[in-house]
C-alpha cells in the first residue's frame, strides 16, 4: 500500500511536464507545477516516514510490467529506501516551495518547469528501484533531467559547457555502475536485487564491484578526483535545482553506494574500508580547500558539497571497517553518523543554496566580490543563511555538529580494530575530518562575511531588498529543521535505527529514552552530548547577560563612523575581499595543493601606476586526471580525422590489407 | 508471365517492382510522392500479413522464416515512414532547385527499386540471389547518392561505387567458395546455393574452404555494413545524398548487409571444425565503435556526424552478434531495431534542420531549441536516444550488451564502454552547439511533416519504458535461433 | 536533597569560572609586569575595567548590523557554557554529561565563528585582517586540539572530561609519551587560541600584527566588556583543561563531602596559580612571531597530536 | 575423364595468373589495356573449355561476354578515353614495380597455400585452379591499390572480377554463373561510363583520382 502511494506520487511528478508544456500562462504554470510537485513530495514523504517510523518489518514491494519484460520493474520500499526517499522528498518539497516564489523570476520557465518534477521523480525512482535495470534506468534518467536543468540558461556558454562535462561524467559513472551490475548479475542476467543478494560473489569480483562503485557512485556524489563536474554543474542550474542537485542528488549517489556495498555485496572484506576512508578524507579536505579559493557563492557551496560527501564517506568507511572486523555496534554508530550527515547536509545545503538563490534573484550577482552588506537589506535571508552557515560549519547547537560528533565518536573506537591498515588509517582520517571542519568554519565566515556583512561592493548589492515570502518561508523552515535536528538529535537518529539494523546487523542503542534527550552513542561514561541543554544554556546565558547589562549597567547607544585610521570615506574596495580573506589559508595550504603562486607587479619608485597582484591557482586534479584524457581524445580525434580525407585508393588499400591480414592469420594460426 | 502469384512473399517483391515501373513513367512529383507512399504502405501491409500467417515452405529462391521476418518488417516499416517524410521533404528540394522534375521521377522510381532489392536480399533463400539483390541495392543507392550532381555528391557516389563494387566482388568470391564447400556434400546445381539446404548439411562441409569463404564474405558484406576499416564510403554517401536516402541507408541498408553477414555466421557456427566467426565480428565491431566514436569529435557536417554514429552502432550490433548467446543476440536485435528507428528519425530531423537553416554545416546551426523548439528538442531527443540515454530504447539494449558481456569478457566490455562514453561525449559536444546557445539565422518554419520523426521517437521512447512481452518473446525466440 | 546539592555544586561551578576569569587575566598581567620589573596594575584591575566598560555608552559603527550587536552575547554564552563544562574543583557534576570534550571545543568554535563574523561586519580592513588571520590560525589549531582530544580520549577510553579526570588521576595511567605530546600540543594551542605571545599579543594595538584585537577593534562599551569576559573565560577554560586532564589530583568526585570539595577548590586555585605563573614566564621569555610563522608553530602542535594519537594505535 | 582435360584447364588458369603478373609489371597504360584484353581472352577460353568439358552450354554465354565485352569493347572504349583525355602514358605507380611484384608473389603464394589445404578429397589440380583464381583476385586488388590512375584501377577491378568468374566457372555445376557475370558486366559498364561521363561533363579535368579527391567531404 505504502509503495503504491509513493509510486503514484512519482507518477504524478512524471505527468507534470505535460501540464508544464500545456499551460501557457507563465504564472499559473509555475504555481501549478511547483504546487503539485510539493504536494506529491509531501505525500510521498508522509508515506516514507510512516513506513520508517512504524518499523513493522514489512517490506512492501511491487513489480510493474515495465522495462525488461522477463524481469519487470521491481520497486521495493525497505527501511533504507524509505530513509533516502524521505531525504529526497524533504528536499524536493522544500525546493518546490521555494520554486513557487523563485520560479517566477525565471527567464525561460519552459526550460525549467517540465524537467523539475521529472528530476525529483527520477531520484525517487532510484531509491525505490529493486533491480539493476530499473536502478540504472532511473539513475541515468535522473542525470538527464538534471542536465536539462543545468543548461536551462543556455545562452551562457559556461552553463552549456558545465552541462557537457556533467553529462559526460554522469555517463562515465553510469558506465561504471553498468559494469558493476553486469558483474553482480552474472552471465545469466540475474538483474533483480534479490537475486544479486542471494548469489555469492567471489572476493575478486566483489572487490571489483567496490572499485566500480567508487567510480560510479563516487562520480555522482563528487568524490575527489571525480568531482570536477560538480562545481561546474551545480551552480549553473537555477538555485532551487542547485539545492536539489547538491543536497539531494548527491545523497542518491550515497544511497547507491550503501545499497550495493552494505546490502547487495554481503560481508565486506577487511581492506575495503581503506580506499573508502582515504578517498573520504582526501575529498573532505580538498573539497573545503577548493571552496576557500572560490569567490562565486554558488560554486563555493558546490565545493562544500564535495567536502560533506567526503565526511559521509568517512562515516561509511568507518562502518565498513568495523563491520568487517565483527564490531556491529560500532559499525552501527558510524553508519548512523553517516546517514545523519546525509540528512543534515540535505537540510543545510538546500538552505544555503536557497539563500544564494535569493541573493542571485535580488542582486543578479553570484560573485561575492560584488556583494556585501546584504544583512541590512535582506535580514530574514541573512538570518536563515547564517544558521545554515553555522550548521554546515559543524557548530553546536546545530545539526551539522551532531553528525560530525558522532563520526568522531566512531573514530575514537578505532583502537578496537585489530588489523593494522584500517587501524592506522582511522586516526589519520580523523585528523583530516577535524581539519576540514575547521577550514569549513573559516570558509563560511568568508562566505557570510563577504556576502551579507561589511559594506556593499556594488550598487546591485546596495539597492537589494528581501525576497518573496515563499522563498523566505522555505529558508526559515529549513533553518528551523537545522536547529531542531541539532538540539533533538536522539529523536532524529532513532528514526533510522531499522535501516542501520538491517545493514550491519545491529542498531545503535535507542536514544530517545535517555534522560534529558541526551545522545549516548556507546556508554554514558565514554561520551555524551545534549544539544538541547547546550542550546538552552546558550540562549539563557546570552539573554540573561544582555538583560543584566541593559538593566544594571547601560543601554545607551550611539552611531558613529568606523575607525578609519584618519582616512575618511574609504571606498568599499578597501574592505577585505573574498580572495583577500582566503589569502592566509591559500599561503598555508595552497602552495602544495593548488601550486598557488602570487606575483606582485610593483611599479618602479616614482611611478604612480597601480601595483598588481596576480594569484595563480592550479587545479591539480583537473591537470592530472582530466586534461591528459581530454588531450588524448583530442589528439586521437585529430589523428584519426585524417582518415576522412584519404583517397579512394587508400581506402581500397585498407580493404586489401584487412583481407590479406585475415587470410594470413587464417593461414598461420590454423 | 500472366500468372499472378498469390502468396505474400512474392508480393513483397512485386509491389515495389511494379511501383518502380509506374513511378518511372509518371510525371508530377505530387502524384509520384503519394504513389511512393502508397506502395510502401502496401508493402508494409503485405509484410504484416506475412508476419501473421504461418511460414510458407522455403523454395529454392525465397524463404520466410522467423529470423528474416523481423528484418523485413523493420525494413518495410521504416521504408514506409521514410516515404512519408520524403513526400513532404522532397518538394522543398524541387523549390530550391536542387532537383529537377526528371530527377525527382527517377528518385521515386529508385526508391522503390531499392525497397525491392532490400526485400529481395532479405527473403532470398539463395546466397547467389542475395548477392545479386545486394548488388542492385548498391547500384541504386549509388545513383541516389549522386542525384544532386554536385562535385561532392559525385565524389561521394564514386567512392561508394568503387568501394561497394570491390566489396561485392569479394562477397561473390566468398559465395563461390561456399558453393565449393557445399558441392561435394549436397551435390551440384541449385541446391548448393540454397540457404536452408546449406544449413542442414553444413556440418559436413570442408571447414578450410568455409573459413576462407567467411573472410571474404565478412569483408565483402562488411563493407556494406560500414565496419571499420571498410567504412570509408559511408560518411560521404550519407552526407551528400538526399536526406530520406540517408535515413534509408543508415536505418535499413546497413541492416540488410548485416543480415547477410549474420547468415554466414550461422553457417559457420554450425560447422564444428570451422573457425569461430564470433571473435572476428567482435574485433571488427569493437574497432568500429572506437574509431567512429573518436571521429565524431571533428565533424563539421551534421549528416556526416550521424553517419559516423551509424558506424558506431553497426559496430555495437556486430559486436553483440559476435558475442552471441541468447542475451547478447536479443540485445543486438533490439539494438538494431532501435537504431533503425532512431537513426532514421535523426535523419528526418536533420533534413528539417538543413532545410530551415539552409546548411548542413554544424558551425552554422546554432541554438535550434530556441528558434525551432519542437524540431530542436526532437533532435535532442533523437541524439539522446542514439547516445543510449534513458528513457529511450537504446539504453535497454546497451544495458544488456554491456552487462552480458562484462560477465563473460570483462576487458571487451570495458573497451566497449569506453567507446560508448567517448561517443556520447562527441555527440553531445556537437549537439550542444547545434541545439543550445544563442541561435543562428534561419527562423523559417519547416514545411516537411514532423509526423514520421515523432512517430519514430515515440516508438523508441515507448520501447525504452515498456517492451511488449509478445515482442520480447519473439525476439528471444529469434535470438535463440541465432545461436 | 541530593539533587539540590548537585544543582548547587553545578551552579557554584558556573559562578566560579565566571568570577575567576577576570582575576586570572589580571593575575597573569600582574606577574608579567613584575617579571618586566614593572609595578603593574592590580590583579583586580580587569574587574574595574569591565565595570567601567559596561557602564559606558556604546558607539556603534554606522554600518554595524544586528549581528554585530548580538554577537558579543552569543560569544560570551558559548564560551561560558564551554568553560562551565570543564571540571574545575569537582568532577561528575550533574550536567557534566551535557557535552564531552569534543563538544566543548566545538562550542569554542562557535564563539570564534561569531567573533570572526563580527570582525567582518563593519566593513573595515582591520576587521577583515583579524577574521582572516583568525580563520587561518583556527584552521590549524582546531585539528591540533582535536588530535589532543583523541589522544586523551584514547588513553582514557572516553572523551567525557569527568571520566578522563578520574582516569588520569588513577594510578593505571602510568607515564606515556602520548600524554606528554598531548600536553605539549594543548599548550601550544592554548597560546594560539587565547591570542597570547608568540602567536598574538593581547596588549598590542599595532595593526599589522594583531589578530584578536583587530576583530574587536570596533567594539566599545558593554559589548567590549562582554567580549573581554569571554576571552578571560576562554583563558581560564584552557588553564582548567590542562589542570583537569594532566593534573587532576584532588578533584572531588561526585557525591563527595564538603571537605573534599573544599580541598578540590583549594587545589584548583593552586593549579591556576602555577599555570598562570608558567604562562607569564613563557610569554615574557619569548618574542612575537611573524604571522606566517604561526601556522608552522601551531602545525607542530597538530603533528604532535597526530603522533600522540598514532602512537596509541601501536 | 581424361587427364588432358584438366591439364588444359589448368594451363589456361595458370596463364590468366601469369597475365595478371604481367599487368602488375606493366606501367604503360595502353600496354596495360592490351594485356587486359589478353586476360579476358584467356578467361573466355577457359570458360569455354569448362562449358565444353562439363557440357554446360550456358557457360558459353559467359565466355561470349568475356570475349566481346571485356576483351574487345571495354579495352577499345578505354583506349578511346585514354586518347581523348590525352592522359600521360606513364602510369604513376605508388610503390615501385619491384616491390609490387614481390608483394604479388607473396599474395600468390598465400593464395596457393590457403587453397592447397582445402578440399582434401578433390584433386590437386582443382585446388590449384581455385588457388589461381584467388591469386588473380588478390592481384587485381593489388593492382587497384598500387595505381593512381582511374583507368588502371578499372582494369584492376576487372581483372579481380575475372578471377571470380574463373572461380565460378571452375566450381562444377555452379548455378547462376551467367547471371552473375551479366551483373558484373553491368557494374563494369557503370564504372566505365562513370569515368567517361565525368570527362564529358567536364567536371573533372583528369581522371586521375587525385582530382576527384579534391571534393572529399568537409573541406568547404
Amino acid at each position: 500500500m505504502t509503495i503504491l502511494v509513493v509510486l503514484s506520487c512519482v507518477g504524478l511528478l512524471l505527468a507534470l511536464p505535460v501540464a508544464a508544456i500545456g499551460i501557457g500562462a507563465r504564472f499559473t504554470a509555475n504555481s501549478v507545477i511547483y504546487g503539485l510537485a510539493m504536494v506529491a513530495c509531501l505525500a510521498s514523504l508522509a508515506a516514507a516516514l510512516g513506513h520508517l517510523l512504524a518499523d513493522t518489518g514489512l517490506v512492501p514491494a511491487v513489480t510493474l510490467p515495465l522495462g525488461l519484460p522477463w524481469l519487470g520493474a521491481h520497486f521495493r520500499l525497505d527501511a533504507l529506501s524509505a530513509f533516502f526517499l524521505a531525504v529526497v522528498d524533504l528536499g524536493g518539497a522544500a525546493a518546490s516551495l521555494y520554486g513557487l516564489g523563485y520560479g517566477r523570476h525565471e527567464t525561460a520557465p519552459r526550460r525549467v518547469l517540465p524537467f523539475f518534477p521529472v528530476f525529483v521523480a527520477g531520484m525517487q525512482l532510484v531509491v525505490l528501484a529493486d533491480d539493476a535495470f530499473t536502478f540504472l534506468f532511473s539513475w541515468e534518467f535522473m542525470s538527464l533531467a538534471s542536465w536539462a536543468l543545468v543548461i536551462a540558461d543556455h545562452h551562457e556558454r559556461d552553463n552549456v559547457r558545465a552541462g557537457y562535462v556533467y553529462l559526460v561524467m554522469a555517463s562515465f559513472g553510469t558506465a561504471a555502475l553498468l559494469l558493476a551490475f553486469g558483474l553482480l548479475a552474472g552471465p545469466d542476467g540475474g538483474y533483480g536485487f534479490a537475486a544479486i543478494r542471494a548469489a555469492s560473489h567471489s572476493p575478486a569480483s566483489a572487490s571489483l564491484v567496490l572499485a566500480l562503485l567508487l567510480l560510479g557512485a563516487g562520480s555522482k556524489a563528487g568524490l575527489v578526483p571525480l568531482h570536477v563536474w560538480l562545481p561546474l554543474a551545480h551552480p549553473a542550474a537555477p538555485s532551487h535545482v542547485s539545492a536539489l542537485m547538491s543536497g539531494v542528488m548527491t545523497k542518491v549517489a550515497i544511497y547507491a553506494f550503501v545499497r550495493v556495498v552494505f546490502d547487495l555485496l554481503g560481508e565486506p572484506q577487511w581492506w575495503w574500508s581503506m580506499p573508502v576512508l582515504a578517498l573520504g578524507g582526501i575529498t573532505a579536505v580538498l573539497g573545503v580547500l577548493y571552496a576557500l579559493m572560490q569567490h562565486d557563492l554558488k560554486r563555493l557551496l558546490a565545493y562544500h558539497t564535495v567536502e560533506n560527501i567526503g565526511i559521509i564517506y568517512i562515516g561509511l568507511g568507518l562502518a565498513l571497517a568495523f563491520r568487517a572486523e565483527g564490531l556491529p555496534a560500532v559499525a552501527a554508530l558510524a553508519l548512523t553518523a553517516a546517514l545523519f550527515h546525509v540528512l543534515n547536509h540535505m537540510t543545510f545545503k538546500s538552505l544555503l543554496f536557497f539563500g544564494a538563490g535569493a541573493v542571485l534573484t535580488v542582486t543578479g550577482e553570484r560573485d561575492m566580490e560584488h556583494l556585501g552588506g546584504l544583512i541590512h537589506r535582506m535580514p530574514a535571508t541573512a538570518f536563515a543563511f547564517l544558521i545554515g552557515c553555522a550548521a554546515i560549519s559543524a557548530l553546536p547547537p546545530f545539526n551539522g555538529f551532531v553528525s560530525e560528533w558522532l563520526t568522531f565518536q566512531a573514530v575514537l573506537q578505532g583502537p578496537k580494530l585489530a588489523l593494522w591498515g584500517p587501524k592506522l588509517l582511522v586516526p589519520s582520517v580523523g585528523a583530516l575530518l577535524a581539519l576540514s571542519a575547521a577550514l569549513a568554519a573559516g570558509c563560511f565566515v568568508k562566505a557570510f562575511g563577504v556576502t551579507f556583512l561589511s559594506r556593499p561592493r556594488s550598487t546591485a548589492a546596495a539597492t537589494a531588498c528581501d525576497v518573496d515570502r515563499f522563498s523566505l518561508a522555505t529558508m526559515l523552515l529549513l533553518a528551523l529543521l537545522c536547529l531542531l535536528a541539532g538540539i533533538l538529535p536522539g529523536l532524529v537518529i532513532d528514526t533510522w535505527g531499522p535501516v542501520v539494523g538491517n545493514l550491519v546487523g545491529q542498531r545503535m542503542p535507542v536514544q530517545s529514552v535517555e534522560p534529558w534527550l541526551t545522545i549516548i552513542p556507546v556508554a554514558a561514561g565514554r561520551s555524551s552530548y545534549n544539544g538541547l541543554l547546550v542550546f538552552l544554556f546558550i540562549a539563557w546565558a546570552a539573554l540573561t547577560a544582555a538583560q543584566v547589562i541593559h538593566r544594571w549597567a547601560s543601554h545607551a547607544m550611539r552611531r558613529g563612523p568606523a575607525w578609519d585610521c584618519g582616512y575618511p570615506d574609504a571606498s568599499p574596495l578597501t574592505q577585505y575581499s573574498a580572495s583577500g580573506f582566503a589569502q592566509p589559508i591559500r599561503r598555508v595550504f595552497g602552495s602544495v595543493v593548488f601550486r598557488a603562486t602570487e606575483e606582485v607587479d610593483m611599479p618602479p619608485p616614482g611611478d604612480t601606476g597601480p601595483a598588481r597582484l596576480t594569484v595563480m591557482v592550479h587545479d591539480l586534479v583537473w591537470a592530472t586526471f582530466y586534461e591528459p584524457v581530454a588531450r588524448a581524445i583530442g589528439i586521437l580525434a585529430d589523428r584519426l580525422n585524417a582518415f576522412q580525407y584519404l583517397t579512394i585508393r587508400k581506402y581500397l588499400s585498407f580493404v586489401f590489407v584487412a583481407l590479406v591480414v585475415l587470410l594470413l592469420a587464417l593461414e598461420l594460426w590454423l | 508471365m500472366t500468372v499472378v502469384p498469390s502468396d505474400a512473399e512474392t508480393l513483397v517483391l512485386l509491389i515495389p517492382l511494379a511501383a518502380a515501373a509506374v513511378l518511372a513513367l509518371l510525371p508530377g512529383y505530387r502524384v509520384t510522392a503519394w504513389l511512393n507512399m502508397l506502395a510502401s504502405l502496401l508493402t508494409l501491409a503485405v509484410v504484416v500479413a506475412l508476419f501473421i500467417q504461418p511460414r510458407p515452405a522455403p523454395s529454392h529462391y525465397l524463404l520466410i522464416d522467423d529470423v528474416n521476418i523481423v528484418f523485413i518488417l523493420l525494413n518495410s516499416f521504416v521504408g514506409f515512414t521514410t516515404s512519408v517524410f520524403s513526400a513532404s521533404y522532397i518538394g522543398h528540394e524541387l523549390h530550391t532547385g536542387r532537383l529537377t522534375p526528371v530527377y525527382l521521377r527517377f528518385y521515386h522510381a529508385m526508391y522503390q527499386v531499392l525497397m525491392f532489392a532490400m526485400n529481395l536480399a532479405l527473403v532470398s533463400n539463395n546466397i547467389g540471389l542475395m548477392w545479386v539483390a545486394i548488388e542492385i541495392a548498391t547500384l541504386t543507392t549509388v545513383l541516389m547518392v549522386g542525384i544532386y550532381r554536385t562535385h561532392q555528391a559525385i565524389e561521394a557516389a564514386w567512392k561508394y561505387f568503387i568501394l561497394g563494387s570491390v566489396g561485392i566482388a569479394l562477397a561473390l568470391f566468398g559465395t563461390i567458395l561456399v558453393y565449393k564447400a557445399a558441392q561435394p556434400v549436397v551435390g551440384e546445381g541449385l541446391d548448393g546455393m540454397v540457404w536452408t539446404v546449406l544449413m542442414a548439411n553444413v556440418a559436413h562441409f570442408d571447414a578450410a574452404t568455409l573459413n576462407v569463404a567467411f573472410i571474404f564474405l565478412l569483408l565483402g558484406y562488411g563493407t556494406k555494413v560500414g565496419l571499420v576499416p571498410l567504412h570509408a564510403w559511408l560518411p560521404d554517401a550519407h552526407s551528400e545524398g538526399p536526406t530520406p536516402i540517408s535515413a534509408v541507408l543508415s536505418g535499413l541498408l546497413l541492416n540488410v548487409a548485416l543480415f547477410a553477414v549474420l547468415r554466414f555466421k550461422l553457417l559457420l557456427a554450425a560447422n564444428p571444425q570451422a573457425i569461430m566467426p564470433g571473435p572476428l565480428m567482435v574485433i571488427l565491431g569493437l574497432t568500429s565503435v572506437l574509431f567512429a566514436s573518436l571521429m565524431l569529435y571533428r565533424r563539421r557536417d551534421i549528416k556526416r556526424l550521424f553517419a559516423y554514429s551509424s558506424i558506431e552502432h553497426m559496430g555495437i550490433i556486430t559486436f553483440a552478434f559476435g558475442m552471441g548467446g541468447a542475451l547478447a543476440n536479443f540485445a543486438a536485435l533490439l539494438h538494431m531495431t532501435m537504431h533503425s528507428l532512431t537513426k532514421s528519425a535523426i535523419f528526418f530531423a536533420v533534413g528539417h534542420v538543413s532545410q530551415v537553416k539552409g546548411t548542413q554545416k554544424i558551425a552554422d546551426i546554432r541554438g535550434l531549441t530556441e528558434t525551432h523548439p519542437v524540431l530542436g528538442w526532437g533532435l535532442v531527443l533523437g541524439v539522446f536516444a542514439i547516445a543510449g540515454l534513458p528513457p529511450l530504447g537504446i539504453f535497454t539494449s546497451e544495458f544488456l550488451v554491456v552487462t552480458s558481456t562484462f560477465a563473460r569478457e570483462p576487458l571487451l566490455a570495458v573497451a566497449l564502454v569506453v567507446g560508448l562514453v567517448v561517443a556520447l561525449g562527441g555527440l553531445l559536444l556537437q549537439l550542444n552547439g547545434v541545439a543550445f546557445g544563442p541561435p543562428s539565422a534561419g527562423t523559417a518554419r519547416s514545411e516537411a511533416s514532423y509526423l514520421p520523426l515523432f512517430a519514430h521517437l515515440a516508438l523508441v521512447c515507448a520501447a525504452g519504458v515498456y517492451l511488449p512481452p509478445a515482442l520480447v518473446a519473439w525476439f528471444q525466440h529469434v535470438a535463440g535461433r541465432l545461436g | 536533597m541530593a539533587l539540590v546539592v548537585d544543582l548547587l555544586t553545578q551552579g557554584l561551578q558556573l559562578i566560579l569560572v565566571l568570577a575567576l576569569a577576570p582575576l586570572l587575566t589580571g593575575f597573569v598581567r600582574k606577574v608579567k609586569a613584575r617579571l618586566l620589573r614593572r609595578q603593574g596594575p592590580s590583579v583586580w584591575q580587569p574587574y574595574r575595567d569591565l565595570l567601567r566598560l559596561a557602564r559606558k555608552e556604546v558607539v556603534l559603527a554606522e554600518n554595524a548590523s544586528w549581528l554585530f550587536r548580538t554577537a558579543p552575547y552569543l560569544i560570551f554564552a558559548a564560551t561560558w557554557a564551554a568553560a562551565a563544562l570543564v571540571p574545575t574543583f569537582a568532577s561528575g557534576l550533574i550536567f557534566s554529561w551535557t557535552a564531552d570534550l569534543i563538544a566543548i571545543i566545538a562550542l569554542l568554535g562557535s564563539a570564534r565563528f561569531f567573533l570572526a563574523l563580527a570582525g567582518m561586519d563593519v566593513g573595515t580592513a582591520f576587521g577583515g585582517i583579524g577574521s582572516s588571520r583568525e580563520a587561518m590560525i583556527a584552521s590549524v589549531a582546531e585539528p591540533a586540539i582535536l588530535m589532543m582530544v583523541f589522544t586523551v580520549a584514547l588513553v582514557a577510553g572516553s572523551s567525557q572530561l569527568s571520566t578522563v579526570a578520574r582516569f588520569m588521576g588513577s594510578p593505571e595511567v602510568g607515564l606515556r609519551v602520548s600524554i606528554g605530546l598531548a600536553l605539549f600540543a594543548l599548550f601550544i594551542v592554548a597560546l594560539a587560541e587565547n591570542a597570547r605571545i608568540p602567536v598574538d599579543n593581547p596588549a598590542t594595538h599595532l595593526e599589522l600584527t594583531m589578530v584578536h584585537e583587530a576583530m574587536v577593534l570596533e567594539y566599545s562599551g558593554r559589548h567590549l566588556a562582554v567580549i573581554e569576559v569571554a576571552s578571560s573565560l576562554k583563558l581560564l577554560l584552557y588553564v582548567s583543561l590542562i589542570g583537569c586532564i594532566f593534573v587532576p589530583w584532588g578533584m572531588a568526585a561526585s557525591g563527595a563531602g564538603i571537605a573534599d570539595y573544599a580541598l578540590g577548590l583549594a587545589l584548583y586555585l593552586a593549579k591556576i596559580v602555577v599555570l598562570a605563573l608558567g604562562l607569564a614566564l613563557f610569554e615574557s621569555a619569548i618574542a612575537k612571531m611573524r604571522v606566517f610563522r604561526v601556522p608552522q608553530f601551531v602545525g607542530a602542535a597538530l603533528m604532535l597530536g597526530l603522533l600522540g594519537t598514532l602512537l596509541l594505535f601501536f | 575423364m581424361d587427364k588432358i582435360v584438366f591439364d588444359i584447364a589448368h594451363l589456361l588458369a595458370g596463364s590468366i595468373l601469369l597475365v595478371s603478373f604481367m599487368m602488375l609489371y606493366q606501367d604503360r597504360l595502353s600496354a596495360l589495356l592490351n594485356l587486359f584484353a589478353l586476360h579476358a581472352v584467356l578467361l573466355a577460353l577457359s570458360v569455354a573449355w569448362q562449358a565444353h568439358v562439363h557440357a554446360a552450354p550456358h557457360l558459353y554465354v559467359t565466355a561470349m561476354i568475356a570475349l566481346f565485352f571485356k576483351a574487345l569493347f571495354i579495352p577499345l572504349a578505354l583506349h578511346r578515353i585514354v586518347v581523348r583525355l590525352n592522359i600521360h602514358r606513364q602510369i604513376e605507380t605508388v610503390v615501385g614495380v619491384g616491390l609490387t611484384m614481390m608483394l604479388g608473389m607473396g599474395l600468390a603464394a598465400l593464395a596457393m597455400l590457403l587453397m592447397v589445404r582445402i578440399t582434401p578429397d578433390s584433386d590437386l589440380l582443382g585446388r590449384e585452379d581455385l588457388g589461381f583464381a584467388l591469386a588473380t583476385v588478390m592481384l587485381g586488388l593489388l593492382l587497384m591499390v598500387t595505381r593512381r590512375n582511374a583507368v588502371s584501377q578499372v582494369i584492376g577491378f576487372m581483372s579481380l572480377e575475372n578471377g571470380t568468374i574463373l572461380a565460378a566457372t571452375g566450381a562444377k555445376g555452379m548455378p547462376m554463373v551467367v547471371e552473375i557475370s551479366v551483373a558484373f558486366s553491368i557494374l563494369i559498364a557503370f564504372i566505365v561510363i562513370g569515368v567517361f561521363l565525368f570527362r564529358i561533363r567536364e567536371r573533372f579535368d583528369t581522371v586521375d583520382l587525385q582530382a576527384l579527391d579534391q571534393f572529399r567531404g568537409e573541406q568547404g
